[in-house]
């Protein structure tokens, strides 16, 4: 789950990481009302939960209040990548000196955190990573071991500073990793970490993604999931997700369902091979109910992109005649004409079959088969 | 498979009086496993299909000499179970459990690698030896015993494949389920290791999907080593937009990381089989006999 | 650092762990009032910070207001071990079915946590151990891996429970291990942990020692180090504490200071030997100042109980001129005639014993002889 | 002194640009210690005596190959410096800090015993092989080269009868401060095992005082062993009082354990003589040459 880059600040400031001076505003009014207390020049930015906002003109500076405040205006307006801007972040602009990189990640391969560092702040890390590898520190972290102080000043000190500045720095690092672990983060950072005039240090953004696995742990966070105002999913994305169901949203007309994250891409990839563009991924999980299915199918059916719906499902702990079930409630209660195109075999696959061909629907044995029937439904529907 | 699914596996099941723990103790006994014991806390007495249930993993191992588990303990404890199990010298872990949290993972594997055990998962649907063994949640009925090992970080899919491939009269040797996770046990490379090792093994299927780059490192075993067994591979999610979780909490493109191509690239400059569809895969096997 | 009992509850409660209803009263009036809200039969229990005060009548029941109000006030009057009971805690009494005992201690063997359980609760758990070791159950806690849930559980299962009060009591056992880690407790115990007659369990008394060590950790303890009232010292002690020296008030008549912890028990010993009784141990530590050397003549002097003093030096660090230079201050200051026995070699050794000297106070070489010296001066003192 | 003392030592002081940490340098410097570098985060590039300082304990070890370490360090950071000082391979550390919290030592140990790290302290003088080197804080000039080994868990103590030793014609082999605090590191065992094997060493010294059970154990580490060569003992703290800590941390008798009865019975029962006095110990030692 990620966290808005004003929560983020907030946390790292709470453990005593150093944040610009700023407040959030919903309205120029507010903006204007609270910028009286900052010292100019300012930067006001858009509170959003999508990567790339700067390029989109989310983040702008002024150098007086009323600037600020008409700058907020216009940002409270617009809408990045879907998203709405709801609220702004207006703060003092850090006199910068240079900008660093630092963040927490999860190293899959090596089974660790890894801490990341680079003189290359303010860039998208990966980016420096590719081009420019030997600006770029990491260092694995032991699980059991921790990373300690001595750490953080290994980083620093590799960074090239020294003193002052590097133990500052140092403490800076390790109050991160301090704070991914408490907030069981799967990435933290801070880009760019900037570097003032005056040597001090200062998180000019910050970003943190929550372990969605760990929100139990976090019960402030956890009924978030459910808000769309609070994530970057869509209305049928958090539709799904209360449902208990994976959904992402994409950008075609055929809507796929399936069990299983494995077989829904597979399915979604045979779609694409037959020349069909699908509308969404869509998960029911491991013996889905009728309920869940049937909620899961409305979804598809009450999507006005969706053409044709197409089902995938190979039976194992879920069983067929579930299913069968689950798509006639669906196809009952929302009275949609559109097409189904069905694969329904696995436990009870001779029972779910029964149920559906006694209604009329027909029912295909093998997933290339069903994604070949599914694009050429959609191709009717739209020519 | 010699280094963990020996022919003395005695076998426990953890979070054996919940559901899935019930229902699948049943079904793996059925198939021949040998379940030994089985641990719930707070539940020692009782008995579970005439499996002996204790509250602790140490009083289940002393008294059945149990040697590996399988892990149907819900999320928030799983983690702490699988410690359990370590601490009481258990050397093969099947973790079925999803939605582990990944700093409890990334704890359980780094003790996994100092007492040197192997552990397949977490949110894995086990591993199967048809038609000897099985420690897992996979419908039996679609395996055959055969010489096609097996790995994958899919569950369903898994069972879409090995249906194809038994129906191609192309049995398994072994099929593993290595987790969907971001952090999980075994890899790849550890299979590929294993299976070269083994003799009933005559070639392999990778079922891969995007996000890490388990099968890129595969691939970079395969053709430093020049892997001496024919390999083909399937990777699910060439059509996964960016930075979306697909369904496994380890499947998701992060920037320029772990897309399909990335990993069907380097497969097939490793020269290993990439098929484009399911299946397939039976035919591109077939070729390599 | 001791923790008084109702402190000690107050941390357990607020981990989850069941202690007695109760309040804590400084007067008979105050307990009458507080007892209102409580269910007879009552339990009043004195707040100080010496073991025994059971046997001492530091605690009593009551099956009335009234009457705990009377005993809260006989108890107020008392005075433990030399220690004032200035609190009571008054407590509703637990309807005790089995008593338990659960503490976490250090293992300096094994230089590890030990986490000690046995069923016969309530008694000296070192007399349990000595007579009855087949009732004790000890599990030694590895420090990386941790007390574990499913140690705790393995402990309640040895103890004989099973079911949903084996899981309670394992719960609690895991929970005073965090709170054993929180407070960096080198001593933490539930003594007796009661087994109520509707199977819950509960705390009735326990017992919290801090490791000094790590008190800059935990600051709101800090300063209590030096008040009299939040510790089992004496007004002594305390001013010993409060300038930096090693203090422990003894029985006897002859005042003991030295440099080094081991000198000054070595001292106290060789005095015994030579048929006197030490007054205290004090150790001014490695390098002291002329100043620390003063402050820790002025104590010994300032005791009434002291008839001679012998002073120990043996110079590494500590220079023989400034301990001069400190007995000579101390000497001035005091105004005091009792006489001062002095050995004082090592660092600086001439200067130090020429300082002495020209003032006509004669220097010993020896620590036997010191030691032989201060106890024939103490008899004609007392004869 | 074969582990830990070996001729090849290369030493880093951690905590070197501190009071105590410059001012000992220059001591031990001065009886020959083989000071290669010193760390003090945050001072990188300066010099302490002619010794270079580092940021970090890594780059002191990479550039100048030191394999011991003596550690001066305040007591809330003296933890994190012993345990960086093992991720950086040292194998030999003096951790001379008084007040480490308890909870941080017996981490500290135990990763040193992971490791196989031989710590000294904390709360320790330190150890002083005279008259070649010294990785401690003890005045040099009252030991003297000899063949008497001592062991002690006390500073001041120890010097008073070394310099006994000494003024008797009874020089020292080694001089090793175990340290004050209720976990230290080296044992009395773990010493007389070291003292066994080392041919210079003919006799020992243990001085011990209350607290805890090393004592006791070393009597029985003697006694069912038949330890070869002759130990005498003094135990401090005969006057000590329950309950109450004697200036050390360690020295403490909680309830019946750790009183001096306790250890000098053990000891004598082990045939080892026990002093009463400091005075009487070259007597006692030399009775058994």
């Amino acid at each position: 789950m990620k966290l808005f880059e004003f929560e983020a600040k907030k946390i790292l400031a709470e453990h005593g990481i150093p944040t610009p001076r700023g407040a959030l505003a919903s309205s120029p009014a507010e903006a204007l009302k609270k910028s009286l207390t900052l010292k100019p020049p300012f930067v006001v930015k858009a509170q959003v939960l999508v990567a790339g906002r700067g390029k989109a003109g989310g983040i702008q500076f002024a150098t007086t209040v009323e600037q600020l405040s008409q700058i907020s205006g216009k940002i409270l307006e617009m809408e990045i990548k879907g998203l709405k801007v709801e609220r702004v972040l207006i703060e003092e602009k850090a006199r910068t000196k240079s900008e660093l990189y630092f963040g927490i990640a999860v190293d899959r391969s090596r089974r660790c955190y890894v801490a990341i560092a680079s003189t290359a702040g303010g860039m998208n890390i990966e980016e420096v990573a590719a081009r420019s590898p030997e600006r770029i520190i990491k260092l694995s972290v032991d699980p059991i071991f921790g990373f300690r102080n001595f750490h953080a000043t290994k980083i620093a000190s590799d960074l090239g500073y020294s003193g002052k500045s590097m133990m500052g720095l140092a403490g800076i690092f390790h109050r991160l990793y301090r704070v991914a672990l408490e907030y069981d983060a799967e990435l933290i950072e801070m880009n760019p970490l900037v570097e003032t005039d005056d040597e001090d240090f200062v998180a000019v953004d910050a970003r943190i993604i929550m372990d969605d696995n760990a929100l139990y742990r976090h019960p402030n966070f956890r009924e978030r999931l459910f808000e769309e105002k609070k994530t970057e999913l869509t209305h049928e994305e958090i539709r799904a997700r209360k449902a208990g169901l994976a959904y992402v949203k994409l950008e075609g007309d055929i809507g796929i369902m399936g069990n299983g994250a494995g077989l829904v891409m597979a399915t979604l990839d045979t779609v694409q091979l037959h020349g069909g563009k699908p509308a969404n991924f869509l998960d029911v999980g491991g013996g889905a109910s009728v309920d869940r299915v049937a909620e899961a199918l409305k979804i598809l059916l009450s999507d006005p992109r969706t053409s044709v719906v197409l089902i995938n499902i190979l039976g194992g702990i879920t069983r067929c005649d579930d299913v069968a079930k689950g798509i006639l409630e669906a196809k009952t209660k929302t009275s949609s004409s559109k097409p189904i195109v069905i694969r329904l075999v696995g436990t009870n696959e001779e029972e779910g079959q029964r149920i559906l061909t006694q209604r009329g629907i027909r029912v295909l044995n093998s997933m290339d088969e069903a994604a070949r029937e599914a694009v050429k439904v959609s191709r009717k529907k739209v020519s | 498979m010699e280094s963990f699914f020996s022919e003395d596996m005695r076998v426990l099941v953890q979070g054996i009086t919940g559901t899935q723990g019930r229902f699948h103790t049943r079904l793996m006994l059925d198939y021949g496993t040998n379940i030994v014991a089985g641990v719930t806390p707070g539940k020692r007495g009782g008995e579970v299909h005439g499996v002996p249930v204790y509250d602790t993993v140490e009083d289940a191992v002393r008294r059945n000499e149990a040697n590996a588990s399988i892990i149907f303990v819900p999320a928030p404890y799983a983690a702490e179970a699988a410690l359990e199990a370590m601490e009481a010298e258990i050397k093969t872990l099947v973790i079925i459990t999803e939605h582990i949290p990944i700093r409890d993972s990334i704890e359980v594997m780094s003790y996994a690698e100092k007492r040197g055990v192997i552990v397949i998962g977490p949110n894995t649907p086990g591993v199967i030896v048809p038609v000897s063994c099985k420690l897992g949640i996979m419908p039996a009925h679609v395996f055959k015993e055969g010489v096609v090992g097996v790995a994958s970080r899919s569950g369903t899919l898994t069972y879409e494949i090995a249906a194809e491939l038994s129906r191609s009269g192309l049995g398994q040797s072994i099929c593993l389920g290595l987790g969907g996770d971001p952090v999980v046990g075994l890899s790849f490379v550890d299979v590929l290791g294993m299976f070269e090792r083994d003799p009933k093994t005559e070639s392999i299927v990778l079922i891969g999907e995007i996000g890490g780059n388990a099968e890129e490192q595969a691939a970079e075993y395969i053709s430093s080593r020049r892997y001496p067994k024919p390999v083909v591979a399937f990777v699910a999610g060439r059509t996964a937009p960016r930075g979306k979780r697909m369904g496994h909490a380890g499947a998701i493109v992060m920037g320029e990381t772990g897309t399909a191509e990335s990993k069907i690239d380097a497969l097939k400059s490793a020269g290993v089989d990439v098929a484009e569809r399911t299946s397939d895969i039976p035919r591109l096997l077939s070729k390599s006999f």
